[in-house]
């Protein structure tokens, strides 16, 4: 394992201390329970936001908290969600009279603490509302399984809440814009390499040189497929192809295109697989209106990219311009 | 049979002795079908517990006993787990609430309410290879020995019996709740972990509450991977 | 080699017509000669800012075009300065009447074009000043060897002169601001793995397992020493120790800590290497003023980080917080 | 010995066979102690002045091929290399400008014109390891033997000859210009690729213009890596 740490049992609170010393103009950070809280939290009258979930996928959630985005994020372990108390306690410390939103991502862990924590600050009287973000195609959405997991959306719902919340929208409405993305939304990744849980110390998955699995997710789950090494064409057709069917996608829809890098694939390659999106949703007449190319949900130090395409309106648009202040996504502020 | 917080404690504590003793097997069991964490989820909460249980003391109350067991778990697990035992404990509490003896009838209505606490909360059902699978018959098997007019030995053997059924069951299963259930057919031929702790946990019953000697269950073999 | 990409020899143009799709509201792109041009240059009695260098660093330099900082950067092939017409093109298009100056890493490839390139331009009337970053204390700097490499403080100079010279500066004081992130930063590298030059298609070096290199060039240069890996504590003892004997860094001075990835490391580990940072600061008395953490200069997928000091005062300091408004740098705007 | 402009394009035309064929050994060369383009850089260089020679067609002027040659090669090849040897030719370019035949006595001052120019342009003196050290002693070579009143072979020869014993005589030395410098000592042991590359582009004008036979330069062995 060769990772820039001390102690791996000690990795989440050291990445913590470390956010808390460089951001602190942005952010508190609780080391019990953990928890990374917008500075000037609870902002009164506004609806508050809280998502969370296992480490090792940063920025998320931590780096996007902030205005314009989240009041709060609850860190687990590395890929553990964290514990209701957890949640609880940032859901209160947020919380501007205004109800608070919680954004889930699909797992059954992050399910089931969210929603213990939800019951309890009900119990205290704040007003919950929880949404689950489940845009990963490449799971069967079905009786039979967990649901769909919830990946790269999940940034784009943070954003875009984070907008509408600091617009002065309802607990309501704010949750609506994220059953929008959840709706509109949808996302494939796919692995070059495996990522190495610092607690296990070893690869999830072994890949050979010249393999890559498709549909992977970001905690190393198996993908659909494991085939040879493609193209960043072909790569691109496989995964966009499939989340265009899978809404499907048609000619005239105007899209938010998101090029996410797992950890371990550096901003040139981003952009090539950029530039394949690019042209192959032009082909299919689907506009490109607007675009994030970065690392934002990664996986620990996993080589390979995940896309995620949400539906646009001029609504959405408007949201996603607005200003966000936050060590992970920023601009207008 | 009846059972004082003393007796209760003995068994959180040796379920502690046990998860830590497997919990590289159960982080191996979890590995292959979910995300490698289970050992190390439960060894975390079970320190934990037992810490908790060893600073602020026992008590007579068996109720509250379970709470902080439940309360310690929620809140130091995390993962699937981490609610699902959370609840299963924290509704034997209700279950028990004010209660210094748990006879065999308070026995079979605690885990008959903490087993209903871990269905509404996690929606599984026997077949989708989950801890349900091991919790289910287990106390079934449980409630029906006590109807009988079983000692306390029968009972908690009557459980592990079936629970070590159970476990044994998840094998060729196809999951369909929880992490493993992303693997569709792949996830058939593994144990399911979570199924696993939940017979470590029974067993631990039944040696340290029911008396039932370790050999008799042919204690662990649960925890070996069973190949098809 | 396992990346997302199609043919290697395509990788820098695809990337630039990546960048080109990407960030269309930011910047123009040319394709022959490459160059990433900011969006409305030339600005009009503003003194013009362009870099330059080999690709595979990125987000340096395209990603640093834009409102407050370049006006205009020119890529070369991976790891292959540009050449004296790609770098003549850019000063032209960026020339705003009041000069332009070239910011040129210390690599005897980089100067040598844009020494030929400041010569053609001059021969056309345009005012050039050339600053030259060397700042990577690995290398001794002595008449044996080609001098420091220029290493993580040109992202800064990149940012503090874009928001000199959008204060209106002049050419002269502009470079004088780049002078001076040169006289007073200092950065040093170390590598987990290698990175592998597409063209290659192998790593340019092997490290075992359990070794790490320090000292490592943005290019894959051998460092100092090879040694077996270390705690993040102990690397950064090494890297922060150099350089703070090196300037020397003294308790009292004031600081930018700048905590870089090369690209194939994920932001959690940067945080674990800037809490030991802060730590190691704050116990010689040495006072962070501003922080940036991230991938900014890359080396492809290598793992590994690097650390940049650069002392600071009043002016440098409102420099660094001006507005930015660019791919990889942004805040303000 | 008088070259027009069409023997001037064949040596150029030679010296990019040379280096297409040296291509992977150039780059390997710069691996050991650069960054693994020179074959590459050179490689693309003088594909590019070929293409434009094809297409410009070469005309009669010296002067102006050497021009568009530099031109070409600044243009297109980058790095250290594309700057130096873009300058060389360059100077030549000056010192032939308007000339349609080259004598002994106008290729010795184009070559000095030439070197000059790359020794202004890199700062490199001999002993540095960089193609100064191939270079310098071959314009010194070539203009002694035209000093002595020797044919185009014997100055061609003799440049090539001491060309080779320059590239060779990077091996031991430890570089102080250019990327090889951060090496240190650990550069000694290694020949230089720019050296090597410059050793043949004037084996090629040995063979080219001097009518010098490849067997008696033993040619190409200067691109094998000399151990020591
Ligand atoms: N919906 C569910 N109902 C009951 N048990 C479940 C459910 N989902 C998962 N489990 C149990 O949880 C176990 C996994 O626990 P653990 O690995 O600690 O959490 P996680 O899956 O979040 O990593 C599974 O083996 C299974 O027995
Ligand atoms: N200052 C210099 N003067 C003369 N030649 C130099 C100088 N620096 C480097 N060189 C030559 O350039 C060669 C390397 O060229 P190349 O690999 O194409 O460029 P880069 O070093 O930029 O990758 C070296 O082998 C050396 O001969
Ligand atoms: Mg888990
Ligand atoms: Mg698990
Ligand atoms: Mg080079
Ligand atoms: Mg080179």
């Amino acid at each position: 394992m060769k990772k820039l740490i001390n102690l791996p049992e000690n990795v989440v609170r050291e990445e913590l201390e470390g956010i808390a010393l460089a951001h602190a103009d942005l952010v508190r950070v609780s080391l019990d329970p953990y928890m990374v809280i917008r500075n000037d939290a609870p902002v009164q009258g506004k609806v508050g936001l809280v998502s969370g979930g296992g480490s090792g996928h940063e920025p998320m959630h931590g780096g996007f908290v902030g205005l314009g985005m989240l009041d709060a994020a609850c860190p687990g372990e590395v890929f553990t969600s964290p514990t209701p108390d957890q949640i609880l306690a940032a859901t209160k410390a947020v919380d501007g009279g205004a109800g608070v939103l919680h954004i889930v991502k699909n797992y059954t862990g992050d399910i089931l603490n969210f929603e213990m924590a939800a019951e309890l600050a009900r119990e205290e009287g704040i007003e919950v509302e929880a949404v689950v973000v489940a845009d990963d195609v490449a799971v069967k959405d079905s009786l039979y399984t967990a649901g769909r997991r919830g990946v790269g959306a999940t940034v784009l719902a943070e954003k875009l809440c984070g907008a509408a919340a600091e617009n002065g929208l309802g607990l309501k409405q704010v949750a609506d814009v994220c059953r929008h993305v959840d709706e509109f939304g949808r996302s494939m990744g796919m692995a070059l390499t495996s990522c190495v849980p610092p607690s296990a110390g070893r690869a999830t998955f072994e890949l050979a040189d010249d393999e890559m699995e498709i549909g992977i997710g970001i905690h190393g789950e198996p993908g659909r497929e494991r085939m040879k090494l493609a193209s960043a064409h072909d790569i691109v057709g496989m995964l966009a192809g499939a989340l265009v069917e899978d809404l499907p996608f048609r000619a005239g829809d105007e899209v938010l295109a998101f090029v996410n890098g797992l950890g371990g694939t550096p901003l040139i390659e981003l952009y090539v697989v950029y530039r394949e999106l690019d042209r192959f949703l032009t082909d299919k007449g689907i506009i490109i209106g607007r675009n994030l190319v970065g690392s934002y949900i990664t996986s620990l130090e996993m080589a390979g990219c995940s896309i995620t395409l949400l539906k646009m309106d001029a609504d959405m648009t408007a949201l996603w311009d607005a200003p966000v202040k936050t060590a992970g996504l920023r601009w207008g502020a | 049979m009846t059972d004082t917080a003393a007796d209760v404690s003995r068994w959180i504590h040796a379920f502690q002795a046990e998860i830590a003793e497997h919990r590289v097997r159960l982080t191996e069991l979890d590995a292959a079908i979910g995300d490698a964490d289970h050992g190390t989820n439960m060894d975390r909460g079970m320190r934990a517990v037992v810490a908790k249980l060893d600073d602020a003391g026992v008590g007579v109350d068996i109720g509250s006993l379970f709470k902080t067991v439940g309360m310690t778990l929620v809140s130091s697990v995390g993962g699937a787990s981490g609610p699902l035992y959370g609840t299963l404990f924290l509704r034997m509490a209700t279950a028990a609430a004010g209660l210094t003896e748990l006879n065999g009838d308070g026995w079979a209505s605690a885990w008959d309410a903490g087993v209903a606490g871990v269905q509404a909360r996690g929606k599984a059902e026997i077949g989708d290879k989950t801890m349900v699978d091991a919790l289910v018959p287990a106390s079934a098997a449980f409630a029906a020995a006590v109807g009988r007019g079983g000692s306390s030995a029968e009972a908690w053997h009557a459980a592990a019996v079936a629970a070590r059924a159970g476990v044994k069951s998840t094998v060729p299963m196809v999951a369909r709740k929880g992490r493993a259930s992303y693997l569709g057919e792949r996830s058939a031929g593994h144990q399911d972990p979570g199924a696993t702790s939940t017979y470590l946990l029974i067993e631990c019953g039944a040696e340290v509450l029911g008396g039932v000697a370790r050999a008799d269950r042919e204690r662990g073999t649960a925890t070996e991977s069973v190949s098809t």
